[in-house]
């Protein structure tokens, strides 16, 4: 059961995250692509955390722990650029 | 050996709505007609769907190692930090760049400022072709003076 | 502390750089530069003394880390890396007594960023290891990229950002060819790569051949041989004259590591007659076009760029005859036209700086201010680089023709012959442009400084010395050809009797090296 | 004063410590000792960056708070699902300008985060002048009833959980 | 006069040597020098050497002591001297050599000191070319007669003369025989200005006076006559050799005597009968007769002594009159009777009359002409020949004479004659050496037994190789052929000096400068060919560059390619799945997406980095956390960093490519990915050997570490860690050159043509950024902490560090941060690099080499077992390094941005 | 599994280099990057890829080879520093150059080439 569990989930958020890629792909404007550029971050933390959960290992928790706290000061960035155009002032 | 079964059942389910969940947040993004309503997808569904998974995770290494792991918590921490900031700046940048929303939409639109949807153009260069769709129409913006 | 010393042309430079950087700002100008001419030459010293000890003949390792070959990183120094270690330290003396007098304060951290530069250099000399050689790589690169661009100017920004992104394709080129030749042998340790390139199956040997050729391209590119070479006279025409002189080694580089991989790695394998075709027409090609560009440049320090690539395209065509003879020949040539290529840039900076607006254009300008003194360096630079005597460059030359050997002549000996008449030509009008045909009338100044002219005085000397010592010189070199030519020693006495021992633990390795 | 200058924010040191050992997965005395170490150093580190922000008065009312806003964010998600699944219903969005009361900046964050974590809305400005927040609204069918439920259910707590 | 200390003393040494010489000695010197080349410090004087050391030291201290009253006083006497010395000591060089590397370093030598005689009045342009051409030709002959040696040596097995000398038999037998003919020729008549490379010559009299004098009578030109005599054992004897330079010497014989007789510059006249001479040497070097020889080293002789004499009488004239125009000039002999008798005696040995010292040797020539059978039943034409050519001679020799001292100076349109009166005999310093050699022309043509006969012997017997001959000359042969050719000459010289005019109407339909002006026009040509190719190959296109170097790659990884039998290997695949290929699809999606968005930069960066988040997932999916976590955190600070840059670059560049073009980088791009795949594929599916078994056993044991990677970066290749912190301090210590002085452009709105939003710092993300930033350090210092046991370590911390304070500069400004921050980044990240190094230096003070790690176990009450590792502070000094660094970069471009930020935005 | 990993890394190199020979300097730095990923996943792929066998001792049973993991880690460190130095370089010549064409302006007057 839990294996199929983990499979339909993985399944579920590797679909997720060519969606995001789509809407990335698709646009039309700018603001459309960065939110999902973000959100396919968000759904990779849960990649890494099902990939440690079917391996059975939490060797690999860090990199998930590292997308959750540093993957939105890219977009940070990128909203920055659009609004303000020079980001560090 | 139930209570085994139990948390399997438990992890499962936390698994399948994490999925479904983070899913929805996705599709939503696909499917809502304008950059504002698909804001909603990602902020709130994409961010449960993983703390389910996180959820799944600890149980699972708790029950499987017999020792408290409950590290997951602070990525569900980051998240909820960092989740709603992002979401907010997109939006404000959204808005700034006159991404057109959908007509239907209601409410204190007169009420944007300046400050808000930015100031007007400056002369632009010639814009570059997209790379692989042609444009479509040029879609309507956010200004007021186009809409009335 | 004597064994230590191997790494000392590494930690010195770095040490000093730190030094400097700390305290920028803190300490005036004029001490900044005392200590970097000082620890410079403090590294001459050291390396004078790395010399002596590589001269008796044996090879000596010094495992980084204490962790044994192949496992650990290996600096390694034969004749050859002790040779390159002087002839780089030599040079930076003279640069950076050049730059003492001015050049270093147009930019941000020069010194530093000249010691980094002379680390990396020592580094890529030394290292016994593929992969740390492409660290050192790196940091030479990027030293020179600063020090290229060092004081800005839309010339040095425009050939900077050629030179620097033709560069970082080459890395990645490298990466690539580490990636194969890695997966192919297992080992980083050129030592142990010869050994275990030595043993190979023909399928592996292909893939050996494949990332061989590819780092071959690398150092092409460094090297700056024919089609990859279109870079150099923008990059050295405009780089600040004592960077310009320094980078009189960085072709040698790509040279010396030419060398490394074809006597020691290759060494026998079925990529090295390919290796050697490869170079042999290039470097021919490389010689007869940069002749045709020392004909063709309408500024001295284009010209002196082209001349650098003369050397370039001899020294890599006689690497490809693989002959001890041609390999002392070229060793014996190399030091020479290095000193003197640097010292040409030099003098056309001071020649530059004495003509006012017409610069190094060769066209009539202002008399010079110190018109004999500039004269007679640029004569002597002009007779050495030649290849004319009495200077060291007619001995090179002498050498490199007698090395050649059989239908290899019928090439070879028109085409270095027909290089040094070009280069005669374009020198004598040059000269002659600047000495004599200068307009009469009001001089400029520009006084050459003390520095400056012990910085070209020091390269220059080269000259003569090379000449009055060649006898021991040679004999040096050829001892050194001799001992490249020899890589199975090397392998014995880095991985000794043990490495038999080691071998057995791993049971990947098909079989044992002859 | 001399608390003041050795642990300026007591909750923030709590909450390295924790974070320390939930990071570290271990209660040994070693590492206790090593996050009680961090849990005062980093705070006297990054004191310069600290600009003084309110102090909870009401931990209390903070628990129960944060107990609401993930109820609510389970329920938004909910709702936004069937928003999202159903091909009938369309949604109605808008947006409306939100007065706010809050004036304190920690306060101002964590509304305009809450709401956008919340059922249906995402907040997109807050004014330069901190008076109003503009709110994006999934599904909004009456301004005023949205309004009054934001401030009921979150600014007055923030607001008594902060005091201010 | 001190200068002629030197010369003297070399002259008085020679004469020591010489009894010796006389008697059919050989004195020899041998210095090793390097061996390896052949070449040794070896000297050689025999009786050729002897003659013409003689020549050079004794015309050259003539002409030393000449000089010191011929130039004037503004100029650089002691320059001038210098390099007369310099020409002197590689000329002697060249005759006494003894090794055949010596005499070419010598020979080359000379050119270089003719080159900077000849241009010694560099500023007039005459001067100048006639130095380039004489260097251009003479160096090129040089090169030629290198390759000559260089066989030579090779056929004769040694460089060393004598052995050389020995070995003609081989030498003539050997498959090079004929080039080393060819080349060592073209040597020889590059210098001695023989036909087709005699044009420079008449160009090189732009030099002083002394130095013509020296250069062209005795010495330079008389280097190549001396090679071919000096060869003539090994090389000559053979019918090639003979006709070689019979012909040469012929017609060179012919064309110098002919344009001697038309020139109007009185050097120039004097520069052409030099030609004509060395022909005559040539010639008789050629008919290689004992006696021809004989004549050969005695003309040699001869003509040094008579022409040095008539460039000093010429040079004498130019200085007084100031002109060298034989039409200006005239009638002479009155005002200035010494330089008169002077030039007639030397123009009479010119001419060949007798009793001068040029009859003999001409009556030599007449007499061998006549005997020889080169050129088989075509031989009857060469007495004819050079009875033309000595009518030829006799006729510009007078023309000289009767031009400068009796005829009155003929006035063209645009020319005047000289002013008489104030011409006079110089001061006697100008005249003395003159006067004597002109003497001494006379004395030998008097006695040549007692005077030449010895020496002449000497050098004949060495040109021959053997000393058989025993030589008489005497004036007198009685009445005979060559005597009866000889007044033919005289009479035949007389009438056509008589008909010059109508000569010179002849003259004037071929000009004798085509030679000289078709070099330099083809040197011309050479130069703008050169031009155009290099114009073409360079064409300063990076893409280019880029493109070549790309081929490149492809074709050498293609040709491993090619040779391996199968693609894949042995080891085969493992199995796929769904995830896989569908990260495998994002990513290939991503990375064209990128690609052919390139114009729409903002879109090619996140597609870049949707590319960046899949390798790191990669990494995660291939067993690789430490190579996961800092990609990522790499993947956020390069993110900002471009995000940066991007703001002053131009958002939509125009559209500026052919489709040709863009077809052809497609192809390209297209075959190198196609060859990587084809290796990255090629070594997947094969076995591979390695030594990771060692790292994963030593690990522990031997490093203190459970983290393999990390054991590795800092421990085992910590080498390779030290140098990779230093890249990355290099790079920002690079970029502060890059921002010094920058000036910037600044775009008035984003992407889509809006103003820039007036609020500077959003509120949320100021309130964030400062509770995430003692998050941050906290994972940061966990994650150093760790590194050694588990994935993490100094870089990521460091990383992650660094992105934290970014962080607060986005979202509060650099002055804000700053202020909070006073560090001074270079200084971080150079003390991160002195930490490295003291760790590394440590190991030093314990005996062992440079990063010798060491770790221990401390058992501390309380708290339990701690381990301690100087990896581990090698490690802070990487964390050090990369926050340091990586602030510097991003923080230095920043604030550079933002002090060029037009300040009418600020609201 | 290899082919398709090869595949990506072949389509990483193509879209690199592709990207390397434009003309402006921002796509030759996106170029570079891409390339940068190719050649890192190359080189870390010459010690096979294995699935959860992190070379972290008492982490897996079979630990991969560690030894390209360190040098990709040098790789990823060493391509960040010369990629901060080129995004430099790229804006200091646009600001020196007048353009952001690699060539100048030299480039941009000379049109398609
Ligand atoms: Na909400
Ligand atoms: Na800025």
């Amino acid at each position: 059961m839990l294996d199929t569990a983990l499979w339909i989930c993985l399944t579920l958020i590797v679909l997720a995250m060519a969606l995001n890629v789509y809407r990335l792909a698709a646009g039309p404007d700018v603001p459309d692509r960065l939110l999902a550029l973000d959100t396919l971050y968000v759904n990779s933390i849960a990649l890494i955390v099902l990939l440690g959960l079917r391996l059975n290992t939490k060797i690999y928790f860090e990199a998930a722990l590292l997308i959750a706290m540093l993957g939105f000061v890219g977009t940070m960035a990128i909203c920055r650029y659009l609004l303000r155009g020079d980001i560090i002032e | 050996m139930t209570f085994f079964v139990i948390i399997e059942g438990v992890l499962a389910f936390l698994l399948v709505a994490g999925g479904i969940f983070a899913f929805n947040g996705s599709l939503g993004m696909l499917r809502l007609e304008d950059f504002y309503m698909r804001l909603h997808g990602p902020t709130k569904g994409t961010t449960l769907g993983i703390g389910c998974v996180l959820l799944a995770s600890m149980l699972y290494f708790t029950v499987t190692q017999r020792e408290f792991h409950v590290q997951e918590l602070l990525i569900t921490l980051f998240l909820f930090l960092t989740a709603p900031v992002t979401g907010h700046m997109l939006a404000k940048t959204g808005l700034h760049m006159h991404v057109r929303f959908s007509p239907r939409s209601r409410g204190s639109l007169p009420e944007f400022h300046d400050e808000d949807v930015g100031q007007g153009r400056v002369a632009r260069p010639a814009r570059a072709r997209h790379p692989w769709r042609t444009r479509k129409a040029r879609r309507s913006r956010l200004r007021q003076g186009e809409t009335s | 502390m004597s064994q230590h010393l191997i790494a000392l042309p590494i930690v010195l430079p770095m040490l000093a750089a730190l030094v400097l950087v700390l305290l920028a700002g803190r300490i005036p100008d004029r001490h900044q530069r005392l200590l970097s001419v000082a620890f410079t030459a403090l590294l001459v010293l050291v390396n004078l003394a790395l010399l002596s000890r590589a001269s008796g003949g044996e090879v000596a390792f010094y495992a980084l880390g204490n962790w044994q070959a192949p496992f650990g990183i290996v600096l390694m120094l034969d004749r050859l890396s002790a040779l390159m270690l002087t002839l780089t330290s030599v040079l930076a003396v003279g640069c950076v007594l050049f730059a003492c007098a001015g050049d270093d304060t147009r930019g941000s951290y020069f010194h530093a960023l000249f010691q980094l530069q002379l680390m990396g250099l020592d580094g890529a000399f030394l290292t016994g290891d593929i992969f740390n050689l492409f660290v050192f790589f790196e940091i030479l690169l990027l030293a020179s990229y600063a020090l290229l661009m060092h004081g800005g100017g839309k010339a040095r920004i425009g050939a900077g950002l050629h030179y620097v992104v033709l560069n970082m394709t080459g890395s990645a080129l490298f990466l690539v060819a580490l990636g194969v030749l890695y997966g192919a042998t297992g080992t980083l340790n050129m030592a142990d790569m010869a050994r275990r390139v030595a043993s190979l199956s023909s399928d592996q040997t292909a893939l050996v051949t494949a990332g061989g050729l590819l780092l071959i391209v690398v150092f092409s590119l460094k090297a700056a041989l024919l089609p990859l070479y279109f870079w150099l006279p923008h990059a050295y025409a405009a780089a600040p004259a004592p960077v310009a002189a320094l980078f009189a080694i960085m072709t040698k580089v790509g040279l010396y590591a030419i060398l490394r991989m074809q006597t020691l790695v290759f060494a026998g394998s079925p990529a090295a007659p390919a290796i050697d075709t490869w170079l042999w027409w290039s470097g021919l090609a490389t010689l007869a076009l940069a002749a045709v560009g020392v004909l063709a440049a309408r500024d001295l320090r284009t010209l002196i760029a082209y001349l650098v690539l003369i050397s370039v395209g001899t020294l890599l065509a006689g690497t490809a005859l693989q002959s001890p003879a041609a390999n002392a020949a070229l060793l014996y040539y190399l030091p020479h036209t290095t000193l003197i290529c640097g010292a040409l840039f030099l003098i056309a900076e001071l020649i530059g700086r004495q003509r006012g607006k017409a610069g190094t254009h060769l066209v009539r300008g202002r008399r010079l201010y110190q018109r004999f003194l500039l004269g007679g360096l640029f004569l002597v630079a002009a007779i050495a680089v030649a290849g004319l005597p009495p200077m060291a460059g007619a001995l090179g030359k002498l050498m490199l023709l007698q090395a050649v050997e059989g239908s290899a002549r019928l090439w070879f000996w028109p085409l270095l012959l027909l290089a040094g008449l070009c280069t005669l030509v374009a020198l004598s009008r040059a000269g002659s442009v600047f000495f004599w045909a200068s307009y009469r009338g009001e001089v400029a100044t520009g006084r050459v400084s003390r520095t400056q002219l012990s910085g070209v005085l020091w390269l220059l000397a080269s000259a003569p010395l090379l000449v009055l010592f060649g006898g021991p010189m040679s004999a040096f070199t050829l001892a050194t050809a001799q001992q490249l030519a020899q890589p199975q020693a090397v392998i014995a006495e880095l991985l000794g009797d043990a490495a038999a021992a080691q071998a057995s633990q791993f049971h990947e390795i098909p079989g044992e090296a002859p | 004063m001399k608390r003041q200058r050795y642990l300026p924010t007591p909750v923030l040191s709590l909450v390295l410590l924790v974070v320390w050992l939930l990071l570290v997965r271990s209660l040994a005395v070693g590492q206790l000792l090593l996050g009680t170490l961090l849990a005062v150093a980093i705070p006297l580190l990054t004191r310069g960056f600290w600009e003084p922000l309110p102090h909870i008065r009401r931990p209390l009312k903070l628990a129960r708070f944060v107990l609401v806003v993930l109820w609510d964010i389970i329920v938004a998600n909910l709702q936004v699902s069937r928003l999202i699944l159903s091909f009938k219903r369309q949604a109605q969005p808008g947006f409306i300008e939100y007065p706010l009361e809050v004036k304190e900046r920690l306060a101002i964050t964590l509304l305009a985060n809450t709401i956008t974590m919340t059922p249906g809305t995402v907040s997109t400005s807050i004014r330069p002048d901190g008076e109003s927040l503009l709110i994006h609204a999934l599904d909004m069918h009456d301004e005023q009833a949205l309004i009054h439920a934001i401030r009921e259910r979150y600014e007055r707590p923030l607001k008594e959980i902060f005091e201010c | 006069m001190a200068t002629l200390v030197a010369p003297l003393l070399a002259l008085a040494l020679l004469l020591i040597q010489a009894p010796a010489v006389l008697a059919g000695d050989v004195v020899t010197l041998q210095l090793a020098w390097m061996p390896l080349l052949g070449l040794d410090l070896a000297l050689r004087l025999d009786g050729l050497a002897l003659l013409f050391a003689l020549l050079i030291l004794g015309i050259g201290t003539l002409i030393l002591y000449y000089s010191g009253d011929y130039l004037s006083a503004d100029e650089d006497d002691g320059r001038f001297l210098a390099y007369m010395m310099l020409f002197m000591a590689s000329m002697l060089g060249i005759v006494v050599a003894d090794n055949l590397l010596l005499l070419w370093l010598f020979w080359e030598l000379t050119s270089i000191a003719s080159f900077l005689l000849i241009g010694f009045w560099g500023s007039h342009s005459d001067a100048r070319r006639g130095a380039r051409m004489a260097l251009t030709v003479t160096s090129a002959g040089g090169l030629a007669l290198l390759a000559g040696f260089l066989l030579l040596g090779q056929a004769a097995g040694s460089f060393a003369l004598g052995e050389v000398l020995a070995a003609g038999d081989a030498i003539r037998a050997s498959d090079h025989y004929p080039l080393i003919v060819a080349l060592v020729l073209v040597g020889a008549f590059t210098k001695s200005a023989q036909f087709p490379f005699h044009f420079w010559l008449p160009h090189a009299m732009a030099a002083p006076t002394p130095v013509s004098a020296y250069l062209h009578s005795a010495t330079m030109v008389k280097a190549g006559v001396f090679l071919m005599a000096r060869l003539n054992p090994a090389l000559g004897d053979t019918a090639l050799w003979s006709l070689c330079l019979t012909l040469t010497g012929l017609t060179t014989l012919l064309y110098g005597a002919w344009f001697a007789l038309l020139e109007r510059d009185l050097k120039g006249l004097l520069a052409f009968s030099t030609v004509s001479h060395l022909g005559l040497i040539t010639l008789l070097l050629g008919l290689g007769s004992p006696l021809a020889l004989a004549a050969a080293t005695f003309h040699i002789l001869n003509h040094a002594t008579f022409k040095a004499a008539l460039f000093l009488g010429a040079g004498i004239i130019d200085h007084e009159t100031g002109t060298r125009d034989l039409d200006r000039l005239g009638a002479l002999w009155s005002m200035m009777p010494l330089t008169g008798t002077l030039t007639l005696l030397a123009g009479a040995a010119m001419a060949g009359l007798p009793p001068f010292n040029g009859f003999l040797s001409k009556e030599m020539l007449l007499g061998e002409s006549l005997e020889t059978d080169v050129l088989g039943t075509l031989s009857v034409i060469i007495p004819l020949l050079v009875l033309l050519g000595a009518t030829l001679s006799v006729a510009y020799s007078l023309r000289l004479m009767w031009r400068l001292f009796f005829a009155a100076p003929r006035r063209s349109r645009e020319q005047k004659a000289l002013p008489p009166m104030a011409v006079h005999d110089p001061a006697p310093g100008l005249l003395a050496p003159g006067l004597s050699l002109a003497a001494l022309s006379l004395l030998v043509g008097l006695f040549p037994m007692a005077l030449a006969a010895p020496l002449v012997q000497a050098a004949s017997w060495a040109v021959q190789g053997e000393a058989t001959l025993e030589l008489h000359l005497t004036l007198w042969h009685g009445l005979n052929w060559p005597l009866a050719m000889s007044l033919l000459a005289i009479a035949g010289g007389v009438v056509a000096l008589r008909q010059h005019r109508r000569l010179a109407q002849i003259a004037a339909l071929f000009s004798p400068r085509d030679a000289s002006r078709s070099f330099e026009a083809a040197v011309l040509r050479v130069i703008k060919a050169s031009l155009w190719l290099t114009q073409r190959l360079e064409t300063g296109s990076l893409q280019r560059y880029q493109a070549l170097l790309i081929l490149c790659a492809l074709a050498m990884a293609g040709i491993g390619l090619v040779k391996l039998d199968t693609l894949t290997g042995a080891a085969g695949m493992q199995s796929l799945d769904a995830m896989l290929v569908l990260g495998a699809a994002l990513t290939v999606f991503a990375a064209i997406s990128s690609a052919l968005s390139h114009r729409w930069r903002l879109v090619s960066i996140l597609m870049l980095s949707v590319v960046g988040l899949m390798v790191s997932l990669a990494f995660v999916r291939f067993s690789a956390p430490d190579l996961a976590l800092t990609q990522l955190s790499v993947e956020v600070v390069t993110m900002i960093l471009m995000i940066l840059a991007l703001f002053f670059l131009p958002q939509r560049p125009p559209l500026l490519v052919s489709g040709r073009r863009i077809l052809r980088d497609l192809v390209l791009a297209t075959a190198l990915g196609l060859v990587t795949a084809m290796l990255n594929y090629a070594l997947l599916t094969r076995e591979r050997p390695a030594i990771a078994d060692y790292f994963l056993r030593e690990s522990v044991p031997g490093g203190g570490g459970a983290n393999v990677v990390n054991v590795i970066l800092v421990d085992f290749r910590g080498f390779d860690t030290f140098g990779e912190i230093t890249v990355l301090t290099l790079a920002g210590l690079a970029t502060f050159g890059l921002l010094h002085g920058l000036k910037l452009f600044m775009p008035a709105g984003n992407v889509e043509g809006i103003r820039w939003s007036p609020q500077r710092y959003p509120l949320i993300l100021a309130v964030i950024s400062q509770l995430l930033l003692p998050l941050a350090l906290l994972v940061s210092v966990n994650i150093f902490l760790r590194g050694h046991n588990q994935p993490g370590g100094g870089f990521v911390a460091g990383l992650i560090t660094a992105t934290a304070l970014i962080l607060q500069y986005m979202a509060r400004g650099h002055a804000w941060t700053r202020t909070r921050l006073p560090i001074s980044y270079p200084i971080v990240a150079v003390s991160g690099l002195a930490v490295a190094l003291a760790t590394g230096l440590g190991s030093w003070l314990f005996g062992y080499p440079f990063l010798t790690s060491a770790f221990g176990h401390f058992h501390l009450p309380l708290i339990g077992d701690i381990e301690l590792a100087t990896a581990m502070l090698f490690d802070l000094g990487v964390f050090l390094a990369v926050v340091g660094a990586t602030l510097m970069i991003l923080v230095n471009l920043g604030r550079v941005t933002t002090i060029h930020r037009p300040s009418l935005e600020e609201p | 599994m290899e082919a398709l990993f090869s595949l990506v890394v072949g389509v990483l190199t193509a879209s690199g280099v592709y990207l390397l020979l434009r003309a402006r300097t921002f796509p030759v730095i996106i170029g570079l990057s891409l390339l940068s990923y190719a050649v890192n996943l190359f080189l870390f792929s010459s010690g096979g890829l294995r699935t959860n066998a992190a070379p972290v001792i008492g982490a897996s049973l079979a630990p991969t080879d560690p030894l390209p993991h360190a040098l990709v880690l040098t790789a990823i460190v060493i391509g960040f520093a010369m990629t901060a130095f080129v995004v430099i370089l790229a804006v200091r010549a646009r600001s020196e150059l007048g353009s952001d064409h690699v060539d100048g302006q030299h480039g941009e007057e000379e049109g398609p080439r």
